[in-house]
């Protein structure tokens, strides 16, 4: 199921302010129809990587000094937000950035806006499809809904506007396990009712691992593995420090962690 | 009683010029969050160029009228991209003091060009509009600031609600960062809203020029009237614009002549004071959504 | 300079009556907007105990942590703390009382430096009066080169010596949560109320973490009360768990009862992790 | 005798007490008693008459200007109000100084507390608002404070005004620009090291958390309302103080100078000199006082040269329109302030000549 290449990173570093340099040459690929994950711990440049991707690195003063990113075969790099989005990428940000006062359906309109004066009836119609619960609450002020909800309706919003990559910033943040299971199902059916080409970056590896194709691991700036989902499942590596199971398969208790480390601690 | 209607109908006409005044105000509020100290001198710009043009060049009243349109949407425009623009995502006082800034200059270079005489418009509106009902007596212009009025009231209101740019630019001054994220051309829809809002004030002004004369210190402080008239209503309420615009104008109009006239001017300030205390956000503004 | 011996004497010279939490709440309900966020709730925590509330989002959880913690204010029900009512208070009293909490979304000050983000949580413990602050006098001095010398034990305590001039704002996020506990812990709360402090964490982020809270509740008694998503952290740590779901209290009692409850499992757990 | 420390090449305190001090270097403090020993021994001799007016006025709108950097830099709370404060102590110092016959040295700070008084019903909205909703309550209170000077006949004169008896303390005339210049800037130094205080302690600490965000100040146990009032109490008697030293030194006073325009040129002094600095504020109200003088001296030149020729009212309003100018353009180019331009000279000036 090699696809065609949708995305390219090709050695990229970003630096933010002239000073800060948050990327260190990195390089990734994703082919059209997959889910491709990034994982790795915080601070690593995830979304720094993200934003480079979807142009919103130049409002905050972020800039690609070197490498470039070319999508569907063309640079965009450096390129302004409005540009990229209307390209078909489409970020959804970290931390469940929703409109707090317009309402749900408002919200979801919004996301027209890389394609204004179209009609949405049929989007907004697919959206509710998606998330029932957002029908719902099609009417209330965006700034009261729950967490779960918000989740559901910032990725339908981007949903919305056609993407043709969607990058999905730790859609998992704060929310319950059952929530988590849903929202990574309806990742996965967008992916293969719509064909839509996804990247997610998370911090639960273990649902990011189990629906995606590709996998890249990165560490300060840097792409530090890289493998199909399956593979990186059964590393050794990843099992330890992102997806918590011990060697022997079975989950780690964290009880046996503070006893090591505190008694290290001690001593 | 008839006294208490001349001044109930003062208060309303007075009121609806307010309302108008402010509407071009919570435009621009709405969709970038930024109080407009500017706002009067941008009204006096707006009547100033139609004066230039229909009284002094001599063209006829529509064109002069177009022109103008033309000139304050532009200047709308212009302002937001040369001195709005460097500031987004800067404190609140630095914008509010960078408007001061602007008005102290629109001012004085108003005042350096047309001097502090108050002008007058050659007489235009049509007779057919002026209301005589009984003893009371309601100008042309007051009827046409009213039409004007409510006209921009259904506009903007249908513009914002149901509209698609009307929500974009809503949701730029919800959360800047996620609407570019999702393509709303960010930078377009400051400069359409201050654009727009030029052109709303320019209307104004020239409707209050042709009620007062054309005076840059008069047009100035009714700009500063404008703030108790939106606070009132509640900052981003178009409706409430109106309505605070009317109460204030209610207030001035009976506080004239029922108490004194010198009290008439800082009664506005005082009221909204005490509505504050109790309506912390207005009559209709909304409700800071907080969540910890 | 003397090494830290895993001992803030913040915590060690308090006698145990001065950090005696016990926290009462009775038939709480809470309602905003039309909706019921929370009701009738009951749920008490005593001296030393590590209580975790869990449940779908928008069950109510923050909610009862900003009951607890003056931010919301109850329409029913009662809050006492160590014998008295504080329902209703402030936050500001309330953290006067004793009650420090993160919060969800990290509530930090970013402009300022660790430092002077966990100096201001000492400000409950200053005792001189504008007056003296004006003047500068000899008192207020010794008083602060006192609570910076407090702050040390704590930035030792958590690991954050290289942070100690940081700006918040460039910290990573995990490290921010870090410094958001050690803000709580400088207010020397009887009782801390953590809002999902392991939300977006690593794991290994999470395990220094699961150690400071571990070291805190065995070591020296800190009474807390924790709202989390990671069940394995919570069935791990906590000797009681509460569930939420629609603002009612659907279970609670120990980590092994509450897994195997069929109810919490079907409005929270889901049966596997596995996605189908 | 310990080293003395002039370049701070990182963070070497020993003591935790170092971290308290104000300046970080010995040097610092070295340049800090150089330059009060020039202020006070050297520049009131060898300055004309006029400078020394600008100056002494300059010294007044500083004292007030860091007050209201406190409440807008420190606090958050904007303020369009301050100028009407800095009118309350005028006046209230010219009422107690005719009306009761109160010394000067007692006026003056009575004068700071009324004004301290009013500026605190004034803050009362802050209870509930916030932003720009708070800035407009402020201005309403200008408004209404403008109208009282006014109107109330009986106390202030009314347009009239009051006529202050000259300055005296201890028997001593405070009538001249110099003897008068020490004791503004005496005043000067003590309210700046007040603020500094301030600053430093838990109570600054608390304004600033207040500033960045009120919901985790509550949090940690500050109560933010009382703070909120405190922040206006103080910076309106800086205001009210400053006020009541201006009166003394105008020896007249009428309610036109404490318009709105003075509250905007407050504004814009911390603005231009830096939001939350101290020493921005003086910076600030050196730049605005200077501006105000070189654009009046212009003005008047322009005017002299042209009043033949009828040009001489149209000028005028130039002035308006560069002071205007001069606040766009300062915010556009540099939004953090001439505090931020000072630091970044000191900091050339400090690595020079390797400064990489």
């Amino acid at each position: 199921m090699e696809g065609n290449v949708r995305l390219l990173i090709n050695n990229i570093s970003v630096v933010y302010s002239d000073v800060i340099q948050v990327l260190k040459g990195v390089s990734l690929t994703i082919r059209e129809g997959q889910i491709v994950s990034l994982l790795g711990s915080n601070g690593a440049g995830k979304t720094t990587t993200l934003k480079a991707i979807s142009g919103l690195l130049k409002p905050e003063n972020g800039r690609v000094t070197e490498g470039s990113i070319e999508y569907d075969g063309k640079a965009v790099q450096n390129s302004s937000p409005e540009e990229i989005t209307r390209k078909g990428i489409i970020q959804v940000l970290e931390g469940r950035q929703e409109f707090k006062y317009l309402t749900v359906e408002e919200n979801l309109r919004v996301g027209t806006a890389t394609r204004w004066g179209k009609p949405y009836q049929k989007d907004l119609d697919l959206v509710y499809h998606y998330f029932p619960a957002l029908l719902a609450r099609k009417r209330a002020m965006a700034g009261y809904c729950s967490g779960g909800e918000l989740q559901m309706l910032v990725i339908g919003r981007a949903l919305m506007a056609h993407p043709m990559l969607l990058l999905l910033d730790e859609p998992s943040l704060g929310l319950a396990p059952l929530l988590v299971k849903e929202i990574f199902q309806i990742i996965k059916r967008i992916n293969e009712e719509q064909a839509a080409t996804l990247m997610v970056v998370e911090q639960n590896a273990n649902m990011a691992l189990q629906i995606a194709h590709y996998g890249y691991v990165m560490e300060n700036g840097k792409i530090v593995m890289e493998n199909s989902a399956q593979e990186l499942r059964e590393n050794p590596d990843v099992k330890e420090f992102y997806l918590g199971t011990a060697a022997s398969g079975t989950l780690k208790s964290y009880k046996d962690v503070k006893a090591y480390k505190r008694r290290k601690r001690w001593l | 009683m008839e006294f208490f209607l001349q001044l109930l109908v003062n208060g309303l006409s007075l009121g609806f010029l307010y309302a108008l005044s402010a509407l071009g105000f919570v435009m621009i509020f709405k969709s970038s969050s930024v109080l407009n100290f500017a706002h009067g001198e941008l009204m006096a710009i707006g009547a100033f160029i139609f004066l230039a043009l229909s009284a002094w060049a001599g063209l006829p009243i529509l064109l002069a009228f177009v022109f103008t349109m033309i000139g304050s949407f532009t200047l709308g425009f212009i302002l937001e991209k040369f001195f709005l623009r460097p500031l987004i995502g800067e404190a609140l006082i630095q914008v509010i003091m960078l408007t001061l800034g602007l008005a102290l200059m629109f001012r004085g270079l108003l005042l350096f060009i047309f001097g502090g005489d108050i002008h007058d418009y050659p007489d235009f509106l049509p007779e057919a509009l002026t209301i005589q009902w009984g003893a009371i007596n309601i100008p042309s212009v007051y009827v046409a600031a009213f039409i004007i009025g409510i006209l921009f009231l259904i506009l903007f209101g249908l513009f914002f609600k149901y509209s698609s740019q009307g929500i974009y630019m809503r949701s730029v001054a919800d959360n800047q960062p996620a609407a570019l994220s999702l393509g709303v051309h960010v930078r377009r829809v400051f400069a359409l809203s201050w654009a727009i809002a030029g052109l709303v004030c320019a209307i104004s002004g020239i409707v209050l020029g042709i009620i007062n004369g054309i005076n840059v210190h008069e047009l100035s402080s009714i700009g500063l009237k404008v703030f108790p008239v939106v606070i009132l209503g509640g900052l981003d309420s178009i409706g409430g614009a109106i309505l605070g615009g009317i109460i204030i104008g209610l207030l001035e109009s009976f506080t004239g002549g029922y108490i004194s006239t010198s009290l008439r001017e800082i009664i506005p300030y005082i009221v909204l004071i005490f509505i504050l205390m109790v309506k912390p956000y207005g009559l209709f503004g909304l409700v800071e959504i907080e969540r910890v | 300079m003397k090494a830290f011996r895993g001992n803030p004497s913040i915590f060690s010279s308090a006698r145990p009556e001065e950090r005696r939490a016990g926290l009462e709440v009775k038939d709480l309900t809470l309602k905003f907007g039309g909706i019921t966020a929370l009701s009738k709730i009951d749920i008490a925590v005593s001296t030393g105990e590590l209580v975790a509330v869990i449940g779908p989002n928008g069950a109510g959880k923050t909610s009862l942590l900003n009951c607890i913690t003056g931010y919301y204010k109850p329409q029913e029900g009662q809050i006492f703390f160590n014998g008295d009512e504080v329902t209703g208070l402030s936050t500001h009293h309330l953290t006067r009382k004793g009650i420090g909490r993160t919060y969800q979304n990290i509530e930090l000050f970013p402009g300022m430096t660790v430092l002077s983000n966990m100096l201001l949580a000492r400000h409950v413990h200053c005792r001189y009066n504008v007056g003296k602050a004006a003047l500068f006098m000899k008192s207020v001095q010794d008083e602060e080169v006192r609570h910076r010398r407090i702050l040390e034990e704590l930035i030792d305590f958590l690991e954050m010596q290289s942070l100690r001039n940081q700006l918040v704002g460039s910290l990573p996020y995990g490290m921010r949560k870090r410094v958001e506990l050690g803000r709580a812990l400088a207010l020397e709360p009887k009782l801390l109320v953590l809002d999902e402090p392991f939300a977006g964490m690593t794991l290994e982020e999470k395990e220094d973490m699961v150690r400071f809270l571990m070291e805190l509740n065995e070591a020296w008694n800190q009474t807390m009360i924790l709202v989390e998503h990671d069940m394995s952290i919570v069935m791990s740590i906590s000797k009681r768990v509460a569930v939420f779901d629609f603002g009612v209290k659907i279970a609670e009692g120990s980590p092994d009862f509450v897994q195997n409850h069929p109810q919490v499992i079907k409005a929270y757990l889901g049966d596997t992790s596995k996605i189908e | 005798m310990r080293k003395l420390q002039f370049h701070p090449c990182g963070n070497f305190n020993v003591s935790y007490k170092e971290e308290l001090a104000i300046f970080d270097t010995d040097f610092g403090r070295l340049w800090m008693w150089i330059g009060m020993l020039l202020l006070f021994a050297v520049v009131p001799f060898i300055s004309s008459a006029y400078f020394l007016y600008i100056l002494n006025t300059i010294g007044i709108y500083a004292i007030a200007a860091v007050g209201l950097n406190l409440l807008i830099g420190f606090t958050g709370q904007i303020s369009l109000g301050h100028g009407a404060f800095f009118g309350v102590g005028a006046y209230a110092g010219a009422i107690l100084a005719t009306r009761l016959g109160f010394p000067f040295w007692l006026s003056v700070p009575l004068a700071g507390v009324v004004a301290s008084g009013v500026g605190m019903i004034f803050g009362l909205p802050s209870a509930r608002l916030k932003h720009l909703y708070l800035c407009i309550a402020t201005l309403a209170g200008q408004f209404i404070v403008d109208y009282v000077l006014v109107q109330w006949e009986s106390l202030t004169g009314g347009a009239m005004g009051i006529v202050v008896p000259s300055a005296s303390l201890f028997g001593l005339d405070l009538g001249s620009d110099r003897s008068f210049f020490y004791v503004v800037f005496i005043c000067f130094v003590l309210m700046t090291w007040i603020a500094v205080n301030l600053i430093r302690t838990r109570i600054g600490r608390a304004f600033i958390a207040i500033r960045d965000n009120d919901r985790a100040a509550e949090g940690m146990g500050i109560p933010v309302f009382p703070y909120k009032l405190l922040s206006f109490a103080v910076s309106s008697f800086y205001a009210g103080f400053a006020g009541a030293l201006y009166a003394y030194y105008m020896m007249s006073i009428t309610p036109e100078p404490f318009n709105l325009g003075l509250s905007i040129e407050y504004v814009a002094m911390i603005i231009i000199g830096g939001l939350g600095s101290i020493p921005g504020a003086v910076f600030g109200s050196v730049f605005i006082v200077s501006l105000n003088e070189v654009l009046s001296m212009i003005t008047e030149y322009l005017m002299n040269i042209g009043a033949s020729t009828g040009v001489a009212l149209t000028i005028a309003p130039l002035r308006e329109f560069i002071y205007g100018l001069a606040i766009v353009l300062f915010i556009i180019f540099e939004p953090k302030g001439l505090a931020e331009v000072w630091r970044i000279v000191r900091s050339s000036f400090r690595l020079w000549p390797f400064s990489y």
